[in-house]
């Protein structure tokens, strides 16, 4: 009586638990609620499924508990009922699994208007940088990284010169404007996470990872690096703003190209030398 | 040729309740096998320390297991006050990185790898199979010391300049070798050193596991007739010998990276704002080669799990495990499904975004024979005569908490719910349901079951039970809040937890740790348990449980040197035959031959 | 007796037969040559996941992968031949598995010299295989330039895997030239006809230990296929 | 370890030997040749794929007695390398896709 009993609190507390307290998804801000919709109808069949089964246990402890003059049944096998039972899981498993492909098409596939934008991890913090007026990335070589040039940018890329660098501030995003954001480290491996967006996936040296996602709501969120990346990796925030349209191009304007930072470190390094 | 042979096999048929053939054993040649030559220990040092005896290597092995493990627990105790209190200041963050480093690879290696395999498989095989020893009971003995070696290694590192590596433990690079993550020098080779010795010294175990079911086995003891505890521990066994090349490929890689600078898995990068020379080498080359072994190596864990559940559930439930065959091909389809899914811990490492479909798929396709395995378990309990025995308390645990783990591991594997879920939360309580206290539940379990059979005492049932009750439910209360941690998006690995602007889970995060707390203590109670019931505990009737498996049959309990004394018993029948119709004894041990039970309507060989 | 065996089904319903059986699963395999056998399919294991790397990280490198037939060449009398050293040492090592696999024969017969002879030859042929090995690392080390982490003709991982692969068979290679003499003397001496106990198992062994050794040697030579064709064709 | 020394005698005549030898000479004498003759592409490759699994099939078959090996064994040894051959098709579309990320993002071939 009393296993089952405390093996019923146990099974529907679960349920109770997950009812009673507040702790849940956060308000999605991106496209990218077809992934809530997926992990909440999952949600639904695999607790049904644990209520059953669960449940289910409890019923046979309670009920079949030890007598003495009861007898177990004998009974080896029972073809239909096991055919029964996998060709049911066979279904729940394909009714979580097809939905699922088909976001993960959607999470693959990034649509042709979509702005590039990279974002540059290091140890640790983050520093971003957009293509400018020709919409193109340039070029970056590890090798290239000097203290004039902290993304290693290809001097000889005509793409890189309008490139706008975002060195150790906050990354603006506007609403409603499917971004491709490329991820790359310099060092060791990161992630690039903000839970408001749902999606993420980890920066590689050595090699160049992206996703994509509509910002759908303005506000201020927290990035955090989801891939354990030495001492720091627990420090490793940033922010990331989604603005309305005006705001962004305020905030764009404001930003310098990789060419004119490069002449204004010039200056800066000419005129140590000239005080010489 | 020895009479022992001589039996004429009695072996009735009833196809139609068994739905199987008897197994052709009339007429196989006798004495195919003869008897196995004896190894004979000579003096103390060969009878207790270098000893060759299968059944004293598995104690040193469950002993040694369950040493590292309470570091490996004093550790996740430590961590968890950290989390919770940060303002006691009881760790900083290399530290921490250093211990959930420690905490995980212990774990899962040192811990229930060894203990399943090298203690359970050596306990058991030879007794379970009908065999005297393991087939090579020198290799044996030497593989329990290269464990042995492996693991003054692995605390070794506590020591050395610099501490242990705090890379976490899927040591992934670049930063496992660079600067910026702690023991980055010093402690990651010899952790690498470590898990080569024991990949080394479990596979000299591993042959004399595989080789003594396949080929040592006594007469009558077909394949369809071993015990699942056997079939879990076998599968699991043919899963690490084909999993641990890739660790050991990875390791030894790493090695030379960490070493002499080559570069495998090292790209041009820069580190602590110098360039480093490496170039050309790829950091997802590692995680292919880690994950290859690694989640065969979750399995590894998991299988032998299922295996003893079986045989605990059916015993104690005094009904036959319902649906053996198919019991039987889960095990064998699960191992071998696990060997094409291993990128699911990867979805969001930057892999070829394609995988994402085919690793998806395979993955959740392992959820049918899994759940074929959760139904016999729950339909075995049905129309059974159930005692709640301790034993059978940590099975009903194991049920409830495997069921939850795996259910959201359907979560993770379901590629684009894994995209928001990963490295959160959310895959801690995943693992630790599932890896973490489902399968140590079930050692639990199988200590109280099978702990007459090592010492001849009982197990103080009221400690036992008290001991089960803390232990289960605290431990659901540790990590079910964890998910809903990982739902709201605070990562794993975080030094400081992570306090989301949404919702503050600083409450959570003290109960999860007051939890782990009163958990971890509550061990306590078991180990004094174990202590006193070694000295002087109940003595033990033979055959307590009044199981039919053969380990139960010997003619001594404990069994003796060589096992079985004269004669090597004949196996007529499956180990469940329990509450059979027209029987009055209840329960029909292997070795009791059809014309002993003359009444029995059914008979499934 | 074996005429009993001999009457087991083949093919596939003597698959299903030895599977549904008892006592073991492998028929007429003794012990130590079954756990050879699975010992082998881990190693392969190791070997595949060795060659499976190399080929990853040739195939994702941007940097020119240096010309193995060049590298490899060796100057015989004033010529360039690509591989030569290379194609010599696969000769020996072939070599060495066609005695091996005759001494294996002999000691099916329980021809003790014959079989201790060929042993002996098989031996030789590994030690000269170690040994050119070891001229050649010498020469692409000191004349050559190479080194495990970096090289003068391009993706510096051809020195790393080229050092790691080789040196891993390498000592495949020279474990089992010791093994072969151990083997060599024991049958010599007659061990396997007496059942003489051995020194650390204190188990008797049989001529079966040849067949056994057969098959790790067999196998050193089948690894080196692979090496040959993915390490210097490639 | 001490079987029953009744073993069956499983004896082949030298002449196998000798003769499966010889093949695997001539095989890598043709495999080496692929090389000297400079053959390219996709015809170098099924040669050298063809000679390499042609010497390892008489290796295991001939010198190691697969080919006289009950099916029980032979099955057991064969089927886990189904998984490296799946490990391998992942690591080729992998290691084309690290390629092209390279080659797309970076400067390459300074
Ligand atoms: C014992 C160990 C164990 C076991 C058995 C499992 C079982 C499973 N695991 Fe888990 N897993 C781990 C140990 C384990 N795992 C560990 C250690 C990690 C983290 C490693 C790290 O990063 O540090 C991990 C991480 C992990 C990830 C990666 C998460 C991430 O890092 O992003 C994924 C993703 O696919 C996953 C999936 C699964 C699945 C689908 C199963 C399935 O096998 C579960 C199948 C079981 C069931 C489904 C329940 C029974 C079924 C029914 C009752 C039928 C009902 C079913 C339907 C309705 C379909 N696991
Ligand atoms: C089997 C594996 C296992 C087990 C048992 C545990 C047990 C525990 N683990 Fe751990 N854990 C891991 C495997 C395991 N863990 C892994 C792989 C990681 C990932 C590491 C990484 O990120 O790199 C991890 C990480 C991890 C984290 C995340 C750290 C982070 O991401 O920042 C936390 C945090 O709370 C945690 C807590 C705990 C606690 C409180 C316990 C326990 O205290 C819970 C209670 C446990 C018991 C009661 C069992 C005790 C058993 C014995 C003492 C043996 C008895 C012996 C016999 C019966 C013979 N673990
Ligand atoms: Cu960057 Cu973690
Ligand atoms: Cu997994």
């Amino acid at each position: 009586m009393f296993v089952a009993f405390i093996l019923f609190l146990v099974v529907v507390g679960t349920l109770v638990f997950h009812f009673w307290s507040p702790y849940w998804l956060t308000p999605v801000a991106s496209n990218w609620g077809s992934m809530d919709q997926t992990l909440i109808l999952t949600f639904w069949v695999t607790g049904a499924v644990f209520m059953a089964v669960g449940l289910f246990m409890v019923y046979c402890v309670w009920r079949y508990r030890y007598q003495k003059d009861r007898k177990a049944e004998y009974k080896p096998e029972d073809k239909k009922l096991e055919f029964r039972l996998t060709l049911l899981t066979a279904i729940g498993v394909v009714a979580l699994l097809a939905p699922g492909l088909i976001v993960w098409k959607d999470f693959v596939t990034v649509p042709k208007n979509a702005v590039e934008v990279e974002v540059v991890g290091y140890q640790w913090g983050w520093n971003y940088r957009l293509p400018g007026e020709d919409g193109i990335l340039g070029k970056t070589d590890i090798k290239n990284i000097s203290d004039n040039n902290p993304y290693g940018l290809d001097l000889n890329d005509s793409n890189s010169k309008d490139d706008i660098m975002v060195q150790d501030a906050d990354l603006h995003l506007q609403i409603d404007k499917p971004v491709k954001l490329l991820l790359r480290s310099i060092d060791a491996l990161h992630n690039f996470y903000v839970p408001e967006f749902r999606a993420k996936m980890d920066m590689v040296p050595g090699m160049i990872t992206f996703y994509w996602l509509t910002p759908t709501k303005t506000g201020e969120y927290e990035i955090l690096c989801a891939e354990l990346c030495g001492t720091g990796h627990y420090a490793m925030l940033g922010t990331v703003l989604v603005e309305e349209e005006r705001d962004y191009s305020n905030w764009l304007a404001q930003q310098i190209t990789f060419e004119n930072a490069l002449a204004q470190n010039r200056t800066i390094l000419q005129l140590a030398e000239n005080k010489k | 040729m020895p009479d022992e042979f001589g039996y004429k096999i009695e072996a009735k048929v009833d196809m139609a309740a068994s739905g199987t053939s008897v197994p052709p054993i009339d007429y196989v040649p006798v004495a195919e096998r003869p008897e196995q030559e004896l190894y004979h220990s000579k003096s103390w040092w060969t009878t207790y320390v270098f000893s060759q005896d299968a059944k004293y290597i598995g104690i040193q092995y469950t002993c040694v297991a369950t040493a590292i493990a309470l570091v490996g627990l004093t550790l996740s105790l430590l961590m968890r006050i950290q989390l919770a209190f940060p303002n006691l200041s009881l760790l900083d963050a290399s530290v921490y990185y250093q211990f959930i480093t420690m905490h995980g690879m212990i774990m899962v290696v040192f811990f229930l790898t060894a203990l399943f395999l090298g203690g359970f498989g050596n306990l058991l095989i030879p007794l379970m199979c009908g065999a005297r020893d393991m087939v090579f009971p020198y290799v044996n003995m030497l593989s329990f010391w290269v464990f042995v070696l492996a693991v003054l290694v692995l605390v070794a590192s506590f020591f050395v300049p610099g501490g242990p590596t705090g890379a976490g433990w899927t040591l992934y690079p670049p930063q496992a070798i660079t600067a910026g993550t702690p023991g980055n020098l010093w402690g990651i080779v010899l952790m690498l050193v470590s898990l080569v010795l024991f990949v080394v010294g479990f596979t000299m175990g591993g042959l004399n596991y595989v080789i003594t079911v396949l080929q040592a086995r006594t007469r009558g003891m077909t394949l369809m007739r071993l015990p699942l505890s056997i079939w879990g521990i076998f599968v699991a066994t043919i899963l690490a010998l084909l999993a641990f090349p890739a660790l050991l490929v990875g390791g030894i890689m790493l090695l030379l990276d960490a070493v002499f600078g080559t570069s495998f898995f090292m790209p041009a990068s820069v580190s602590m704002g110098e360039l480093l020379q490496t170039e050309g080498g790829s950091p997802i080359l590692f995680q292919h080669l880690f994950w290859f072994f690694g989640h065969p190596e979750v399995y590894i864990v998991a299988l032998p799990a299922f295996g003893i559940v079986s045989d605990l559930i059916s015993v104690h439930a005094r009904k036959n495990i319902f649906g053996y065959r198919m019991m039987v091909w889960a095990l064998v389809i699960i191992g071998a499904l696990s060997f094409i899914v291993w990128a699911h811990h990867m979805y969001v490492a930057g892999m070829n975004p394609w995988f994402g479909y085919f690793f998806a798929t395979t993955t959740l396709i392992i959820a049918v024979p899994t759940a074929i395995k959760v139904y016999n378990w729950v339909l075995t309990l049905w129309r059974g005569n159930i005692h709640l025995t301790v034993p059978m308390l940590f099975t009903l645990g194991f049920i409830i908490t495997f069921l939850n783990g795996g259910l959201t591991g359907l979560f993770l594997g379901n590629v684009v719910i894994d995209v928001p879920l990963s490295d959160t939360y959310f895959v801690v309580a995943h693992f630790h349901m599932v890896m973490g206290i489902a399968p140590v539940l079930v050692v639990f379990g199988a200590v109280y079951h099978w702990f007459p059979l090592v010492t001849g005492r009982m197990l103080d049932q009221g400690l036992g039970k008290l001991h089960f009750w803390i232990t289960f439910v605290g431990a659901y209360m540790i990590y079910t809040p964890m998910y809903y941690q990982g739902f709201l998006g605070v990562p794993r690995r975080y030094f400081e937890m992570y306090e989301s602007s949404y919702i503050s889970t600083v409450g959570l995060n003290v109960f999860i740790t007051l939890s782990a707390l009163v958990v971890g203590l509550a061990q306590i109670i078991f180990f004094y348990n174990v202590i006193r019931s070694v000295l002087k505990g109940e003595k033990a009737e033979k055959n307590p449980w009044k199981a039919n498996s053969l380990e139960w049959q010997t003619p001594k309990m404990p069994p003796e040197h060589g096992n079985w004394g004269e004669k090597l018993p004949v196996v007529y029948r499956w180990p469940y035959d329990f509450s059979v119709p027209g029987v009055d004894k209840e329960h029909i041990p292997q070795n009791v031959s059809p014309s002993e039970v003359a009444g029995a309507k059914v008979e499934k060989t | 007796m074996d005429h009993v065996t001999d009457k087991l089904p083949k093919g596939l319903s003597g698959l299903t037969h030895d599977l549904g059986s008892d006592q073991t699963a492998f028929k007429k395999v003794p012990w130590g040559k079954a756990m050879m056998w699975i010992f082998l399919l881990s190693d392969t294991f190791i070997f595949s996941c060795f060659l499976i790397s190399l080929m990853t990280a040739r195939a994702s490198t941007t940097v020119e992968w240096p010309n193995a037939s060049e590298v490899f060449g060796l100057n015989f009398f004033g010529v360039e031949v690509p591989l030569l050293l290379i194609a010599i040492m696969t000769f020996v090592l072939i070599t060495s598995s066609g005695t091996m696999a005759i001494a294996v024969k002999f000691g099916y017969e329980k021809k003790r010299k014959l079989c201790a002879w060929f042993l002996l030859l098989t031996a030789i042929g590994g030690l000269t295989f170690v040994g050119m090995q070891a001229f050649e690392w010498t020469k692409l080390i000191f004349h050559e330039g190479i080194r495990p982490w970096s090289n003068p003709f391009g993706a510096a991982q051809f020195g790393s895997f080229f050092f790691m692969v080789t040196g891993f068979h390498g000592t495949h290679v020279s474990i089992g030239v010791i093994f072969l003499f151990i083997m060599a003397r024991k049958t010599w001496r007659g061990d396997f006809d007496t059942a003489r106990r051995g020194y650390f198992t204190s188990m008797k062994s049989n001529y079966e230990a040849i067949e056994i050794m057969g098959l790790y040697w067999h196998f050193v030579d089948l690894v080196w296929v692979f090496i040959f064709a993915f390490f210097y064709l490639w | 370890m001490a079987q029953e020394n009744k073993q069956e005698v499983t004896t082949h005549k030298i002449g196998v030997y000798l003769w499966i030898w010889g093949l695997l000479f001539v095989f890598s004498f043709f495999s080496y040749m692929v090389d000297y003759l400079n053959f390219e592409g996709l015809l170098r490759w099924a040669l050298i794929l063809l000679f390499m699994f042609a010497k390892a099939a008489l290796i295991m078959a001939i010198f190691m007695h697969l080919f006289w090996e009950r099916w029980t064994i032979v099955n057991v040894l064969l089927w886990p390398m189904s998984f490296i051959l799946v490990f391998i098709g992942i690591m080729v579309a992998e290691s084309e896709y690290t390629f092209f990320t390279r080659l797309f993002y970076f400067v390459v071939g300074t």
